[in-house]
């Protein structure tokens, strides 16, 4: 049954609602449902619609969530409220003493979804809920059906709201443009409307304005014209659009890097230990998430903030823990750091794939951080966004710490002359530590981020490690702007390589480039220079 | 004990064998008596053991289960597990370990391709048998290796059947996504070849590989949401390899693909995996294997109730290679009985027509070219992490080993029974030994 | 090969700028310096004196400014090697000796041979090495010691044995980084009578604080303060000049 | 002063151990019984034959770190690009035995739909020509890369890292299948070497002396190098390489050749692996393959020719017993190691013995020459 005909029976079902209910088709409807099978189920869909039973868009819906039941001994089709509580399909009735054990649900597939969203979209066209309206018109400027013309008219004669008119223009626009029918002047405006619009989809129903097989001479001029200007416009997107990957991918280097950039960088030791830090935060992630659904459900929103201090706690003790077991041997020995470290971290991998399985953990997104939205033509999603702002944040937070804060003074002091800072009553031990707490600590919040975006599995860290070097490599070894600099370029780099030599060979050029460059600059981006250093 | 006796003797090889080859060596003689050996060859560290640790453990219960109903001809079964590593060389090492020192009757193991390349040679060196409960590219037929796993025949083209109908949505446009490496590279050729030969254009078809451990999606998601946006319904197949899945589902869900859009059809992607992600975003997407935890059947609860009760944690899930090793180690032992003997050479031939009950009502037959009868399902990934199955193939297929749409192996097949006895039989040519 | 002949002198530095990330470590230096002689350089932390030592063995390229060798050899132009094999040798502040290697190794290694990778891994040694080498062990009074690790030798004997490096170079111009620093007062003394010596046959320059021992040299002194020469001749008529006395007491 | 006695008795009791378990270990597997108290099995030949390849590599690693101060962290690219070498030739034997029975082209080309062989397998049916590139390709490289660091003065832990990003290129540029070399699943199934069936016992016994004479040899070149004045002058550079550099040595040219040389060993023990362990793929470039080649040598005692050797052999052999023994706890017996041996052991186990032998000798003999590899080792100045 065609989607136009749902949207219709819909709205007559709305107008009607107060009609008597016509039991006997409603039942034939349901009936269809307990047959367990798609094609029952989508005429049972259909039916229903056609029925107008009252109880129809509640029925629809939960079949939608999951939520439609049925008795496959008595064939009565029940719905789920979102309390639990059974109401009969058919009736709309509470149906309580239902063992719920026997029901089974009345199963989708994506074609029953899309059927669904078509027929719950239609209805929404007219909800008294912008957002849904909203919502509506975009799924009808996705899916543009001639047949659906009637209704979106319908839609625009009642719509006061601004954005919503637009929207429903453009989904208009769409439909005129793809029929390859109507008068001229409607389908120029189309065009029109649809330059305007200006993205992928824009160009695609555009194209099939001109190939349409009774379009006049100025239409198809018009439509190639409004092609290649949309073309321009995307192309200039797209190249933002992959700035903002490369910016993406680069502040995720730089969360790895950075906590490197202290450790390595300026302490000198060669942690390859580091990417377990960043494990271990995702892990403190997961568990914090488990702990506060099961005993503080009300915040499982907020365990993904309450996770940062704790991962820096947490990763930044076990820091503290290698620096004074195993590190502070080994000052004045940097390659040696990098063999007791790489010790350490098969420790710890092997120590967490024994404690947690080998396999991933889960760790969900909290909602503020899922979707995405548009930026003119820049496709934004939130995920990506926090962990720049986030990773901008954390990079802002260290600069203050080592700058301002009489610790950062102490470490600074420490890095620089050991001796003198010593001789000055600082101790030096307690700074060392703490210094490679620190670091071990940023590792570890880098694992909160990371926790997002990839798996959080034992071998987390490993997929870091080499990327983390060569950014601080690149930077400028003891130079946290020159980490900066490095992350957030490479990022850009790879992203612009990307479209046209692949993943792969992107890296591979990457990595070449970072080989050459070294030979170029062998101390990295921002090298200190000087005498002092070579001393 | 047994074992660990072994090892110390293999200790001290290593250590004094330059200086004191004469000393060393005396093999040790089978002792027939109590116990049979069987090797468990699956990574426990290293970047497979994500997925292959489970696989150990299953061996484990089901040994431990045959042991508990009398063992096999009246012996008892010992695991025999050893460590590779995820590392190739060494799972070769460890192979002609299992077999030469520790004298197993037969081995349970490998996961990625390459592992089992790795093996291959020892297996036939040595005359053992390799149970293979991974679905793979095909195109291998080896007389020492039964393919428990699914050929792309038994999982790649019914899902895209699938999706081709009007039920799985009617798509004339396709991504294949893999990750770089050989069984998707195969696969992809296959259905490439399949799709073109089902009418569709070059152009409709989008192939795109990426490395191991890619976790940096946001091009290639968007690029598939663009190729997407030409009007045409369109479908991801995704032969992505375990560790890069989930960062290419969380940026699918990021970018709002959502199933009724773009739906993507996973071969690598099980219960074990999804347990590590948030699925309500990927509800919809779809999998296609040859078994799901969430069939319906008395045989799986039965399973997953004892598998449970075996590791001591009710949320342990199963999945598909799982229960290729249950089906394995079942025809394993029934052709062992059938034979009368733990010898390789008589149990391989036994092995040839044994039926075994699997986990979804059936049997499953190991056929002449040593794969497996199977039933292909196509799930949907619900928001409890389990698949829904949404589609099933009305009978079990049958594997093709060599697929008959690649241009090298479309003349061959494989068939072990004598006299025929090859691996590699050329029909057109009428011998045996490959397509030329 | 050879550049035209510019000046008489050895060693001729005009007008030599360098600077480090804005820090202007050298101004304008000029200095000049004559076959055979010997020079002591002095001035304060920060006045330049090693990295005009940098600049003269190519380490450190100048910003600006000439490095004459020999009257007609453009070091500025020139790497460490080529440098050295020219004919300056260098001795560090801090006392760099390969410490693995025996004193006598030390010596040899620096003696005047081939010195490329593949004469040195086929090559044998010379016939008169060993006589060369210990002539120079009994010149600077490590004889006794030469089987030793040079890294068990105590600091002076180190000085010792990095000087002997720089005879065994048999080079023209030897510069001398602080070679008494952190030396006994005999030792020093020693030291001093050892440059002396040397001083007959080679040009030395001397980068010394220690006044006492630039006073026993007696030798022309060059001020260098601030990256430039602030004054230069005798000892006491330098020590005298007003100048001078601000620049060390003034800080 | 110039080093004389080359090897020293720990190095010739080294060489005379190699050479008799050359002779030895293929009489005992080939002519012995398999009941028989002297026999050793297949495993156990292929076992250490591969320790010997990884002694091998142990070596040329300790040839520019523990004698010129190079730590290079990609040693194992040139490892896998000799074994690559070989693997190619070995391919090009199986000749028409393959699966698809193509007598051109391996059976990976073929269901990649190669129709010709690209270049870059050209002259690999023959086997001089591939041990000729499984040297004079990680020599180039080696060669080419050094000559271009070196002269830039990349050092210390830029250098390490930079050597880290060429492994980690040539890994990802192995796996793709574009390369041409096989992909993730790289070289396998071989049938012959030189004719002879490399299953064969005999064969293997034949690899395995093989291995044992290139140890050898790789250890007296070793020894040659790092006794000659080119090997002071190394050493030298690895203590102070202002220094060197200010008496006149090109320090570039000295650490191109040694990084050079080594490379190519590492090459040639790549190339006696691959047919012994049976496969080679792009797994060989991981970096981490790399740091584990650089812990053997630790283990062993940096500096110490057989020291490193012998840290490759017991390492491995603990690899090897302790995956067995303890599947599921080996990472920490190996994690522990390292870091044990790191904080207690600086100068490794040879360093141990040496230095325990030392107190108990009152005072080196001054006219006793310092064999290099009884060289107490400092710890490395600080970079």
């Amino acid at each position: 049954m065609p989607r136009t005909a749902i949207v219709a029976a819909l709205l007559a079902l709305l107008c009607a609602a107060a009609a008597p209910a016509h039991a006997a088709p409603v039942d034939d409807a349901l009936a269809h449902f307990t047959a367990d099978k798609f094609p029952e189920t989508d005429r049972g869909i259909d039916e229903l619609v056609a029925s107008g039973a009252p109880t129809a868009p509640a029925v629809l819906g939960a079949l939608g969530d999951g939520r439609l039941l049925f008795d496959p001994g008595s064939h009565r089709v029940y719905y789920a409220e979102a309390s639990g509580a059974l109401d009969d399909a058919a009736t709309g009735a509470r149906a309580d003493g239902v063992a719920q054990g026997a029901l089974k649900k009345v199963r989708l597939n994506n074609g029953i979804r899309s059927k669904l969203a078509a027929a719950l979209g239609g209805l929404d066209l007219l909800s008294p809920d912008r957002a849904k309206r909203l919502a509506a018109a975009d799924t009808a400027f996705h899916t543009p059906d001639p047949k659906s013309l009637a209704a979106i008219d319908a839609a625009l004669g009642r719509e006061t709201d601004p954005a919503a008119k637009a929207a429903l223009l453009q989904a208009r626009a769409a439909v005129v443009a793809t029929s390859g029918a109507g008068p001229e002047a409607d389908r120029l405006g189309a065009i029109a409307t649809l330059t305007a619009r200006g993205d992928g989809d824009a160009l695609n129903y555009v194209n099939q304005a001109a190939a349409a097989p009774d379009a006049s001479p100025a239409v198809k001029n018009a439509a190639s014209a409004a092609a290649s200007s949309i073309r321009f416009t995307l192309s200039l997107w797209q190249a933002l659009q992959n700035a903002w990957y490369g910016l993406s991918l680069g502040s995720v280097l730089l969360l790895a890097a950075i906590g490197l950039a202290i450790t390595f960088g300026v302490m000198g030791v060669i942690n390859m230990a580091h990417g377990e830090m960043v494990m271990i935060g995702a892990y403190t992630t997961y568990l914090l998430q488990d702990l506060v659904a099961a005993h503080a459900p009300a915040w499982s929103e907020a365990s993904l903030p309450i996770a940062v201090p704790a991962a820096f706690l947490v990763a930044g003790a076990i820091g503290v823990g290698i620096e004074r077991t195993v590190i502070r041997f080994l000052y004045g020995r940097p390659l040696e750091t990098l063999l007791a470290t790489w010790g350490v971290s098969l420790i710890l991998q092997q120590a967490v794939r024994t404690a947690f399985g080998p396999d991933n953990r889960p760790v969900s997104a909290p909602r503020f951080m899922a979707g995405s939205f548009h930026l003119g033509g820049l496709e934004i999603t939130a995920g990506r966004m926090w962990i720049v702002v986030f990773t901008l944040a954390v990079f802002a937070a260290l600069q203050v710490v080592l700058r301002a804060t009489p610790f950062g003074l102490r470490m600074r002091a420490v890095t620089q002359n050991r001796r003198m800072a010593s001789a000055m009553g600082i101790s030096t031990g307690r700074i060392d530590a703490l210094a490679f707490g620190l670091g071990s600590g940023i590792a570890g919040i880098a694992g909160v981020a990371l926790s997002q975006i990839d798996n959080v599995s034992p071998n987390l860290g490993q997929s870091y490690i080499i990327d983390s070097f060569m950014v601080v490599v690149f930077g400028g070894v003891g130079n946290l702007w020159g980490t900066l600099v490095a992350a957030l370029g490479l990022g850009i780099a790879d992203k612009f390589l990307e479209p046209f030599a692949g993943a792969v060979l992107a890296k591979i050029a990457i990595l070449v480039f970072i080989v050459l460059f070294i030979q170029k600059r062998p101390r990295g981006l921002f090298a200190l220079k000087g005498r002092a250093v070579e001393a | 004990m047994d074992r660990f006796a072994m090892n110390r003797r293999q200790a001290l090889l290593g250590a004094s064998a330059l200086a004191a080859t004469a000393t060393l060596g005396a093999p040790r003689a089978f002792a027939a008596g109590e116990t049979v050996k069987v090797g468990v060859l699956h990574s426990l560290s290293g970047t497979m053991a994500i997925s292959e640790t489970t696989l150990k453990d299953v061996m484990l219960m089901l040994i431990d289960e045959q042991n508990k109903k009398g063992g096999v001809l009246g012996q008892k079964l010992e695991a025999v597990v050893v460590d590779p590593a995820s590392n190739w060389p060494l799972f070769a090492e460890k192979a002609r370990g299992l077999i030469s020192q520790d004298k197993v009757a037969a081995c349970f193991g490998c996961w990625t391709s390459v592992s089992r390349k790795s093996v291959l040679p020892v297996f036939k060196e040595l005359d053992n048998i390799l149970f293979y409960p991974v679905q793979y590219e095909g195109e291998e037929c080896e007389r020492n290796v039964f393919y428990t796993g699914a050929a792309p025949n038994q999982q790649a083209i019914p899902a895209v059947d699938y999706l081709m109908s009007a039920d799985g949505g009617a798509v004339k446009r396709w991504v294949l996504a893999g990750t770089d490496y050989v069984y998707p590279r195969t696969t992809n050729k296959i259905l490439e070849a399949y799709l073109k030969l089902k009418g569709v254009a070059a152009e409709d078809i989008m192939i795109n590989y990426t490395p191991f451990g890619q976790s940096d999606w946001q091009t290639i998601v968007s690029d598939i949401k663009k190729f997407g946006s030409a009007g045409k319904k369109t479908a991801v197949v995704s032969t992505i390899n375990g560790d890069a899945n989930v960062p290419f589902y969380k940026e699918l869900g990021n970018q709002n693909i959502k199933a009724t859009d773009i739906p993507v059809v996973a071969f690598s992607v099980g219960e074990e995996e999804l347990a590590g992600m948030d699925t309500k975003p990927l509800v919809g997407h779809l999998t296609a294997w040859n078994y799901f935890e969430s069939i319906d059947t008395p045989e799986n609860k039965s399973f997953i109730d004892r598998w449970h009760a075996f590791t001591k944690n009710p949320k342990r899930t199963t999945n598909d290679p799982m229960e290729a090793h249950y089906i394995g180690f079942n025809a394993w032992v029934k052709a062992v009985e059938k034979a009368g003997t733990f010898k390789a050479d008589p149990v391989i031939d036994a092995l040839i027509g044994v039926s075994v009950p699997n986990l979804s009502g059936g049997f499953s037959t190991v056929m002449p070219n040593h794969h497996i009868t199977k039933p292909v399902y196509i799930g949907e990934i619900g928001a409890d992490g389990q698949m829904n199955t949404v589609w099933q193939t009305p009978g079990l297929v049958v594997a093709q080993e060599w697929s008959p749409y690649l241009e090298g192996s479309k003349d061959l097949i494989g068939d072990w029974r004598k006299p025929m006895s090859c691996g590699n039989y050329n029909v057109k040519l009428g011998k045996c030994g490959g397509a030329a | 090969m050879t550049d035209p002949v510019l000046t008489s002198s050895l060693l001729y530095l005009d007008d030599v700028r360098v600077s480090f990330d804005g820090y202007k470590a050298l101004r304008g230096l000029s200095l000049v310096l004559a076959p055979n002689e010997m020079r002591a350089i002095i001035g304060p932390n920060g006045a330049g004196k090693t990295t005009m030592m940098d600049v003269i063995t190519g380490k450190t390229r100048p910003d600006e400014g000439t490095v004459f060798f020999g009257g007609s050899v453009d070091l500025t132009k020139r790497d460490e090697a080529e440098i050295a094999e020219l004919g300056i040798g260098r001795k560090f502040q801090k006392p760099t000796v390969f410490e693995n290697h025996s004193v006598d190794t030390n010596v040899a290694l620096a003696l005047k041979a081939p010195r490329g990778a593949f004469a040195t891994l086929f090559g044998r040694a010379a016939r008169d090495a060993r006589e060369k080498v210990d002539g120079i062990l009994r010149r600077i009074r490590l004889w006794d010691h030469r089987a030793r690790r040079a890294g068990d030798l105590s600091h002076g004997q180190k000085q010792w044995l990095e000087i002997g490096m720089l005879l065994a170079q048999d080079p023209k111009l030897l510069l001398v980084d602080e070679p008494v620093a952190g030396m006994t007062d005999s030792e020093t003394a020693t030291t001093a009578e050892l440059l002396r010596e040397i001083a007959r046959d080679h040009a030395v320059v001397v980068v010394e604080h220690d006044m006492a021992f630039v006073r026993d040299l007696g030798v022309k002194v060059t001020v260098l303060h601030e990256g430039a020469v602030l004054a230069e001749g005798p000892l006491d008529r330098v020590s005298a000049d007003p100048r001078v006395v601000e620049v060390y007491l003034g800080r | 002063m110039q080093n004389h006695r080359t090897f020293g008795p720990r190095g010739l009791v080294f060489l005379a151990v190699l050479l008799a378990a050359a002779a030895l270990v293929p009489a005992s597997s080939l002519l012995t019984p398999a009941g028989s108290a002297l026999h050793l099995s297949t495993y156990a030949v292929t076992l250490v034959g591969k320790y010997l390849c990884y002694a091998l590599l142990a070596l040329s690693l300790d040839l520019v770190w523990g004698y010129c101060g190079i730590l290079c962290l990609g040693q194992g690219a040139f490892f896998a690009l000799g074994g690559y070498a070989m693997g190619m030739y070995l391919m090009r034997q199986i000749g028409a035995r393959g699966s698809y029975a193509n007598p051109d082209l391996p059976d990976f080309m073929v269901f990649l739909n190669y129709h010709s062989l690209p270049w870059t397998w050209w002259g690999f049916s023959s086997f001089p020509y591939a041990v000729l590139m499984a040297l004079a390709v990680p020599g180039a490289l080696a060669l080419v890369f050094g000559y271009f660091a070196f002269r830039s003065r990349v050092t210390g832990v830029y250098l390490s890292i930079i050597t880290q990003a060429l492994t980690y290129a040539l890994l990802l540029a192995f796996f793709r299948n574009e390369m041409g070399f096989g992909g993730n699943n790289g070289l396998t199934d071989f049938k012959d070497i030189l004719g002879h069936d490399v299953r064969s016992d005999g064969t293997r016994a034949a690899l395995f002396a093989t291995s044992c004479v290139a140890l050898a040899l790789g250890y007296v070149v070793a020894a040659a190098v790092t006794g000659s004045k080119f090997g002071q002058v190394t050493v030298a550079i690895r203590d102070a390489e202002s220094r060197v550099r200010f008496l006149g040595y090109r320090v570039e040219h000295y650490k191109t050749l040694v990084f050079t040389l080594s490379a190519m060993m590492a090459g040639m023990a790549g190339a006696l692996y691959v047919p012994q362990v049976g496969i080679i793929n792009p797994g060989e470039f991981a970096p981490a393959n790399s740091i584990e080649a650089v812990i053997w040598v630790a283990v062993g005692g940096r500096g110490t020719l057989v020291g490193a050797a012998l840290g490759a052999v017991l390492v491995n052999w603990g690899k090897t017993y302790f995956t067995g023994a303890f599947p599921e706890y080996w990472l920490f017996l190996l994690g522990g190691l390292f870091v044990l041996v790191t904080l207690f052991l600086p100068q490794g186990i040879l360093g141990l013995v040496d230095r325990l032998t030392a107190r108990r000798r009152p005072g080196p003999p001054a006219e006793r020459p310092v064999a290099p590899e009884e060289q107490v080792l400092p710890r490395p100045v600080a970079e």
